[in-house]
């Protein structure tokens, strides 16, 4: 363990905003929620790092729980996708916006 | 230059770049395929920080399973192509980028103003057990049982959920 | 019975739940008004007897705090949910229940027939609860949970007959303006409790008044506790600049008019006042500020009575007019005054209230005075009392407003504001002419109106009503009778109430010493002047429409002569009258009331709708926009982080 | 780990809602007749656990290797959860058939969210706080779009779910640098070492991103936007279940993290973020709640101006102000499910009648409706003697007592402004006459869960110092 911790912190940091970016601009709305997916990782690797560093497990089980609810979240989100699909034949965001104001 | 820098830089190269490559990109299945490239060098990432356990479960249930789920939403599916970066609402894209940006740049100051590498004791042995199966397993099972537990239950409603409104049949 | 005073406060709720919940089923007018008017009854029995029960006890002992349940402990904030019978609760629980009670049983009969006749007396019998809530209450929170309360009351009172048109609007607009003015009123008072808890670290009545006459605290500190707390009274009680909601919250019935916009509610201010007067006592600069604007507001809204049509709109601005005494009274340092003058308003001028209402019953929902006239000998009960109420308010001896108003007036003198007691007296000159251009134009000289109309004398219950609150108006000012007339016993009124006020009277700079002389020759001035402005009023608009048409045909000689004296008429109409009543109208009421003041109220609230229009279009509906905001805010907040370090 | 009887004991209410979900699930997979068996059973299951919750809340202990506490306040929050999904199962019985999700199903997603939340009040640790949040969002997600042909229901879901999910990143990565900081996770050592990490930017990154997370959770400026969309397109009781539990699981989850905090000498380290968010929060919510034409879009608006009023209490960051943010949060529950349960009454097929003009001469048509529904406004906008007042005060002392004087104030003249959208209703109900015929659905179970609400405002209205005094007694 040669490289210092703060390169997998920015590596992690890069790719939490890549995956805010990618939230901020896509349209469709499964490439966002896959950018989500994309933060999540992103702090998956920060969890890791630090608990890799710190010598304690604890960060790497806390990553087991972030995939869980990433799991949960995904198979909730897609249904919810796919039911908003169903209804209205389109995924670009830009386009549900009945509620407003 | 050891061998443990050059995977470092070979797998966040990896990561880095599949991630830029799968917002950009305009069609969806290729998004989906980048980000999964992009999971596979993290679980580099994580072996190279000796979190076994974790860089194996990243690439089964990760990789394998919850992405698998994504590309089939989206074959399914089959949603149009994105327009170009620049062709809706550039300004408003503009902003955001650069927004995410500043936050980088905030959290890069943030990262090596506090340098949290001089807080750490070398205790690099330990840490190799650390990730381990049968660490992990045994903390699961003693002292985080709790949420354990409440992790069944979330994936529980989540199956009901995912269930009923995907399902679930409508008069 | 002292110790049982919760029971006044429990009967009206009483009252009000059995109407309001059962008030439907019950088909019976007659039940649900002794149920209504009886919980006041009773209310007031146990007032009377409390009242007799305190009156023996030795003087230091007459102040009994009834505790139910500790209400809110939070820190060193403690609050109990209890009451405070003292002399100054006493009186004005005593004038509460009294005219409530009389004004319920009249309501009996004026509201018979409506279809809400059980909502009405339901809100009735909240409104008392409300009012005794806020006079017993021992602490500003139990206050502010009456004085809101009491708010609420006048709001749905005014209301009541939300289908009805009110001149350009409808009622409900007028309730809703009322409120709102309320609540600017409310938010003075608010910041005045603030301050004060802040200050004295309790909001007791006791420990309040007694740190505030021993803690150390600079004079900046009250008077802008004294200036809230005022800010507050000036919205209750229809004070300028908050006035001008209580012309319109006549669109209610009128018993409510009488009851909540006359006698009790809007005199909470003054009895608030009154209340903190410690705090008042502590800040003179305030005080000479509620002396002025209660005169201002006395001048201005007689003035604006001069030309009004409406009957009840008459009396709504001799109201504010009265109001304006009261404060002038509170801001002089004579808190007795003013008390005593809330006391016998109550009775004249809930009285004229009636009698308008007995009027107005009787031409069938006509309100404007030109199309009345001659309804003596219709209505004579009505016309009698009505004019015992007009004297009373006047202030001819030995009616009752003689006694309060002069009171005001003297001590105004004695403390040296001699300016505002000139005001006073001009403004008590202007009372008298319109209450009596209302009374003439009214009962006397011919009718005016179609023959449509069959004018009678309203029923007993309407008229018995009336009979009681005229003995209290010719009766009432008795027991404040003046020391230089009344001998070694002193004024009685303000010995009774002296106790509560000593915190302040130390407080205060000791009145000038003037003598009896002084005293006796102001009181005939204003009470020649008073006596003047009534036979002007009369000779106006009694003789001359006679006058210029009967005579001018008959007797050409005589004629003449009279037309000299109707030059002098002209000449006053054109000196004084025109320009009063020219000024009043297109100055004063117009410009004043609906322009400055309505705009900026309804401005305030335009602007407010304006930002909430403009600022709803920011909820674009876009699920990346709302992401965005959230990720401007996270990049604000971390550098915060960052710079704050 | 639990170690003997007495710490099963003291997990009853936990156990209690999630063997409901298990035995639900049974139900529902072998019944034809679930809806009414498993509507009985949410009423039991949540009657039981939060009276039991209420009744043994003396039982302070911490189980699970200090991961989970219970007894004290941890059981004053379990009691608002499950007296407020009771009220929600009362609302939902009839209410659910008329939109179109009459599952049995419905109630396991319920039962579920309630237990997220329990968890999350008695979370010990970031693990359980994580997951409580998560079976609490995940549940409201599928709440939220359970009808799925109703295109309101799915854009509500949607953007409900992504920002969630958005917000559950810069959670994780929160957590990520709190762990990375201060080596633990769990809430008592970081307490400990907190005065050690004040200097520590890294840290405070961390714990800002988490706030900034729970900050959306509770509905307050700028992480609001999802409120109003997200409230209107829901079914109209689960819009009030989200309003109401979801806005008090998260602030529970504040508290219990930044309580412990607050209470060193460096206490004020967020205030001024607090006082930020808190203060546009409520302004913002009151004006532009004045604006709308839709009753849900309006009582979204409010919930994010109380969810200023209840920053306050963060802000002033005492006793007090724990003490206030738990009271009024009771007292916020029950009067808020009231309103939405009215709203839900008065709602027709196919979500119609939810404008505000819908209540134009309600008094005349349905009296009894009209007088509950005006005490649930007069409570919200504050006005003696309702619980919503007392809420109000108990902040704004508190708040006064750290010297934030004119954060109160700012309280003060927002209620002032959100005095006329509340009253506007009002005024609609008693002085205007109806437009069109709108006819309240008529349900016995409905009518009782508003009754019951309304119960519960006035009581917490008049005797509030026994509760607050319950609460400050755990401080």
């Amino acid at each position: 363990m040669t490289i210092p911790i703060e390169y997998y912190l920015a590596l992690s940091a890069f790719m939490f905003l890549v995956g805010v970016t990618g939230v901020l601009i896509r349209r469709n709305a499964i490439v966002v929620f896959m950018s989500i997916e994309l933060m999540l990782n992103s702090a998956n690797l920060t969890l890791v790092a630090f608990s890799s560093y710190l010598g304690n497990s604890v960060g790497q089980i806390f990553v087991f729980f972030v995939m869980t609810v990433a799991a949960a979240e995904a198979a909730v989100g897609l249904a919810i996708i796919i039911a908003l699909f169903r209804n209205k034949l389109t995924l670009n965001i830009d386009e549900i916006n009945i509620l407003k104001w | 230059m050891s061998l443990e820098i050059l995977l470092f830089i070979v797998f966040s190269l990896i990561s880095v770049i599949s991630a830029i490559l799968m917002i950009t990109r305009s069609n969806a299945v290729i998004s989906a395929l980048y980000l999964i490239l992009n999971f596979a060098g993290l679980a580099g990432l994580y072996l190279l920080l000796n979190a076994q356990f974790i860089a194996v479960t990243q690439v089964i249930v990760y990789a394998g399973a919850i992405m698998v789920l994504f590309l089939f939403v989206i074959m399914l599916l089959k949603p149009e192509h994105e327009k170009k970066f620049l062709e809706a609402k550039p300004k408003l894209k503009i902003f955001a980028v650069a927004i995410a940006a500043i936050i980088f740049l905030q959290l890069i100051y943030l990262l090596f103003f506090s340098k949290p590498s001089e807080s750490l004791s070398p205790e690099m042995t330990k840490s190799i057990d650390s990730g381990t199966i049968e660490a992990i397993g045994k903390q699961l099972y003693t002292n985080y049982l709790l949420p354990f537990e409440a992790a069944g239950f979330l994936l529980l409603a989540a199956t009901v959920g995912a269930l009923i409104l995907a399902k679930k049949k409508i008069e | 019975m002292t110790q049982h005073i919760y029971l006044t406060i429990l009967l009206p709720l009483l009252g009000f739940l059995v109407n309001g919940i059962f008030g439907p089923k019950i088909k019976n007018e007659k039940l649900i008004g002794i149920i209504g008017s009886g919980s006041i009854g009773l209310s007031f029995i146990i007032s009377v007897i409390s009242f007799f029960e305190t009156l023996n006890l030795p003087v230091d002992k007459r102040q009994t705090i009834v505790t139910l349940f500790p209400w809110i402990n939070v820190g060193n904030l403690n609050i109990n949910f209890s009451y405070q019978v003292d002399q100054l609760s006493l009186v004005m629980a005593l004038l509460v229940t009294g005219v409530g009670f009389i004004i319920h049983v009249y309501s009996i009969g004026y509201m018979h027939g409506d279809k809400a006749f059980w909502r009405f007396f339901s809100y009735l019998n909240l409104f008392i609860f409300a009012m005794m809530n806020l006079i017993l209450a021992d602490n500003f929170v139990l206050l502010f949970l009456g004085w809101e309360g009491v708010g609420l009351c006048s709001y749905l009172l005014i209301g009541f007959w939300y289908d009805r048109k009110f001149e350009k609007s409808t009622t409900a607009d007028a309730g809703k303006k009322a409120f709102i003015v309320n609540r600017i009123g409310d938010f003075g008072f608010l910041v005045g409790m603030f301050l004060i808890f802040m200050t004295f670290g309790s909001l007791n009545f006791n420990d309040v008044f007694n740190r505030a006459s021993i803690f150390n605290v600079s004079e900046g500190v009250f008077s802008l506790i004294a200036i809230s707390l005022f800010i507050g009274a000036t919205g209750k009680s229809a004070q300028i600049p908050l006035f001008v909601w209580l012309p319109d919250a006549m669109a209610g019935p009128t018993p409510v008019s009488a009851l909540i916009h006359a006698a009790t509610m809007v005199t909470a201010g003054v009895y608030m006042v009154a209340r903190c007067s410690v705090l008042f006592a502590s800040a003179p600069a305030v005080l000479i500020v509620v002396a002025v604007i209660g005169i201002l507001t006395a001048i201005v809204a007689a003035s604006i009575g001069l030309v009004q049509n409406d009957i009840k709109k008459v009396l709504a601005y001799s109201t504010i007019s009265q109001l304006g005494y009261m404060f002038l009274g509170l801001g002089a340092g004579a808190f007795g005054a003013g008390i005593f003058h809330v006391m016998t308003h109550a009775f004249f001028k809930a009285l004229l209230f009636l009698g308008a209402g007995s009027v107005i019953h009787a031409m069938h929902e006509e309100q404007d005075i030109q199309r009345y006239g001659g309804l003596k000998k219709f209505m004579p009960v009505t016309s009698k009392t009505f004019i015992i109420a007009a004297l009373a308010i006047s202030g001819i001896p030995p009616l009752s407003g003689f006694f309060s108003k002069d009171e005001i007036l003297w001590y105004t003198y004695a403390n040296g504001l001699w300016f505002l007691w000139v005001i006073g007296v001009i403004t008590a000159m202007l009372t008298a002419f319109y209450m009596f251009r209302l009374y003439t134009l009214t009962f006397e000289g011919k009718s005016r109106f179609g023959s449509d109309k069959h004018p009678h004398e309203s029923p007993k219950v309407m008229t018995i009503p009336l009979i009681i609150l005229a003995v209290l108006s010719v009766i009432g000012g008795l027991i404040g009778i003046p020391e230089i007339f009344s001998g070694e016993h002193g004024n009685r009124f303000h010995n009774w109430l002296s106790p509560i006020f000593k915190q302040a009277e130390r407080k205060m700079i000791i009145f000038g010493t003037h003598s009896h002389f002084e005293e006796i020759a102001l009181m005939t001035i204003s009470v020649v002047g008073a006596a003047a402005a009534i036979w002007f009023a009369r000779h106006i608009y009694l003789n001359r429409p006679s006058i210029a048409e009967n005579l001018s045909r008959k007797f050409r000689l005589t004629y003449n002569l009279l037309l000299n004296k109707y030059f002098v008429d002209e000449a006053y109409d054109y000196t004084i009258v025109n320009p009063i009543v020219k000024g009043s109208t297109s100055f004063l009421w117009k410009i004043a009331d609906n322009k400055i003041i309505d705009g900026t109220v309804n401005g305030l609230a335009k602007v407010v709708a304006i930002i909430s229009v403009y600022s709803r279009k920011l909820q674009t509906g876009l699920a990346q926009f709302y992401a965005i905001i959230m990720v401007l805010g996270i990049t604000l907040a971390l550098f915060w982080i960052i710079l704050s370090r | 780990m639990l170690n003997s009887l007495q710490d099963l004991y003291h997990i009853i209410p936990l156990l209690i809602v999630s063997g409901g979900i298990l035995v639900s699930i049974i139900v529902e997979m072998y019944s034809k007749d679930s809806e009414k068996i498993l509507f009985a059973l949410s009423i039991l299951v949540f009657g039981a656990a939060g009276l039991f919750s209420l009744y043994s809340v003396n039982n302070v202990s911490i189980l699970f290797n200090g991961m989970l506490a219970t007894g004290g306040n941890v059981n004053v929050f379990s009691f608002i959860f499950n007296i407020g999904a009771f009220i929600v199962t009362l609302l939902s019985a009839d209410y659910i058939r008329k939109y179109g999700t009459y599952y049995g199903e419905y109630y396991i997603i319920l039962q579920s969210s309630v237990l997220g939340m329990m968890l999350m009040a008695g979370a010990k640790d970031l693990f359980i706080i994580f997951i409580g949040l998560e079976l609490m969002s995940i549940s409201f997600y599928v709440l939220a779009g359970l009808n799925r042909k109703r295109y309101n229901a799915n854009e509500a879901s949607l953007k409900y779910f992504l920002l969630g999910a958005f917000a559950t990143g810069f959670i994780v990565y929160g957590i990520g640098l709190i762990y990375g900081t201060a080596q633990t996770t769990s809430i008592d050592i970081l307490t400990v070492r907190f005065p050690q990490l004040t200097g520590n930017l890294l840290f405070l990154a961390g714990v800002l991103l988490f706030l900034v997370g729970f900050t959306f959770k509770i509905a307050a400026f700028p992480f609001h936007m999802w409120v109003p969309d997200v409230y209107q397109g829901s079914p109209t009781v689960v819009a009030g279940l989200f309003s109401t539990g979801g806005k008090a699981a998260a602030f529970s989850a504040i508290l219990v993290t930044l309580a412990a905090l607050f209470n060193g000498n460096v206490g004020s380290l967020f205030t001024p973020y607090l006082i930020f968010v808190s203060a546009l929060s409520m302004i913002y919510g009151s004006i532009v709640a004045i604006s709308q034409d839709d009753i849900k879009r309006m009582l979204a608006y409010s919930s994010i101006s109380h969810a200023g009023y209840l920053a306050i209490g963060l802000a002033a960051g005492n006793s007090e102000g724990t003490a206030g943010i738990i009271f009024y949060l009771a007292a916020y529950s029950f009067m808020n499910l009231g309103a939405f349960g009215i709203v839900a009454l008065i709602e027709g097929e196919n979500e119609t009648n939810l404008s505000i003009a819908s209540y134009a001469g309600l008094a005349k048509r349905n009296p009894a409706l009209a007088a509950l529904l005006s005490i649930f406004m007069f409570s919200l906008s504050g006005i003696p003697p309702f619980a919503g007042f007392f809420g109000k005060y108990y902040v704004f002392f508190a708040a006064i007592k750290s010297g934030l004087t004119w954060l109160a104030l700012i309280g003060i003249l927002s209620s002032v402004i959100s005095v006329y959208f509340y009253l506007r209703i009002v005024v609609l109900m008693y002085f205007k006459d109806q437009g069109e015929e709108v006819i309240p659905s008529k349900s016995a179970m409905g009518m009782v869960g508003v009754v019951l609400s309304a119960i519960l405002v006035v009581l917490l209205g008049v005797f509030p110092g026994s509760i607050i005094n319950l609460i400050s007694s755990f401080l």
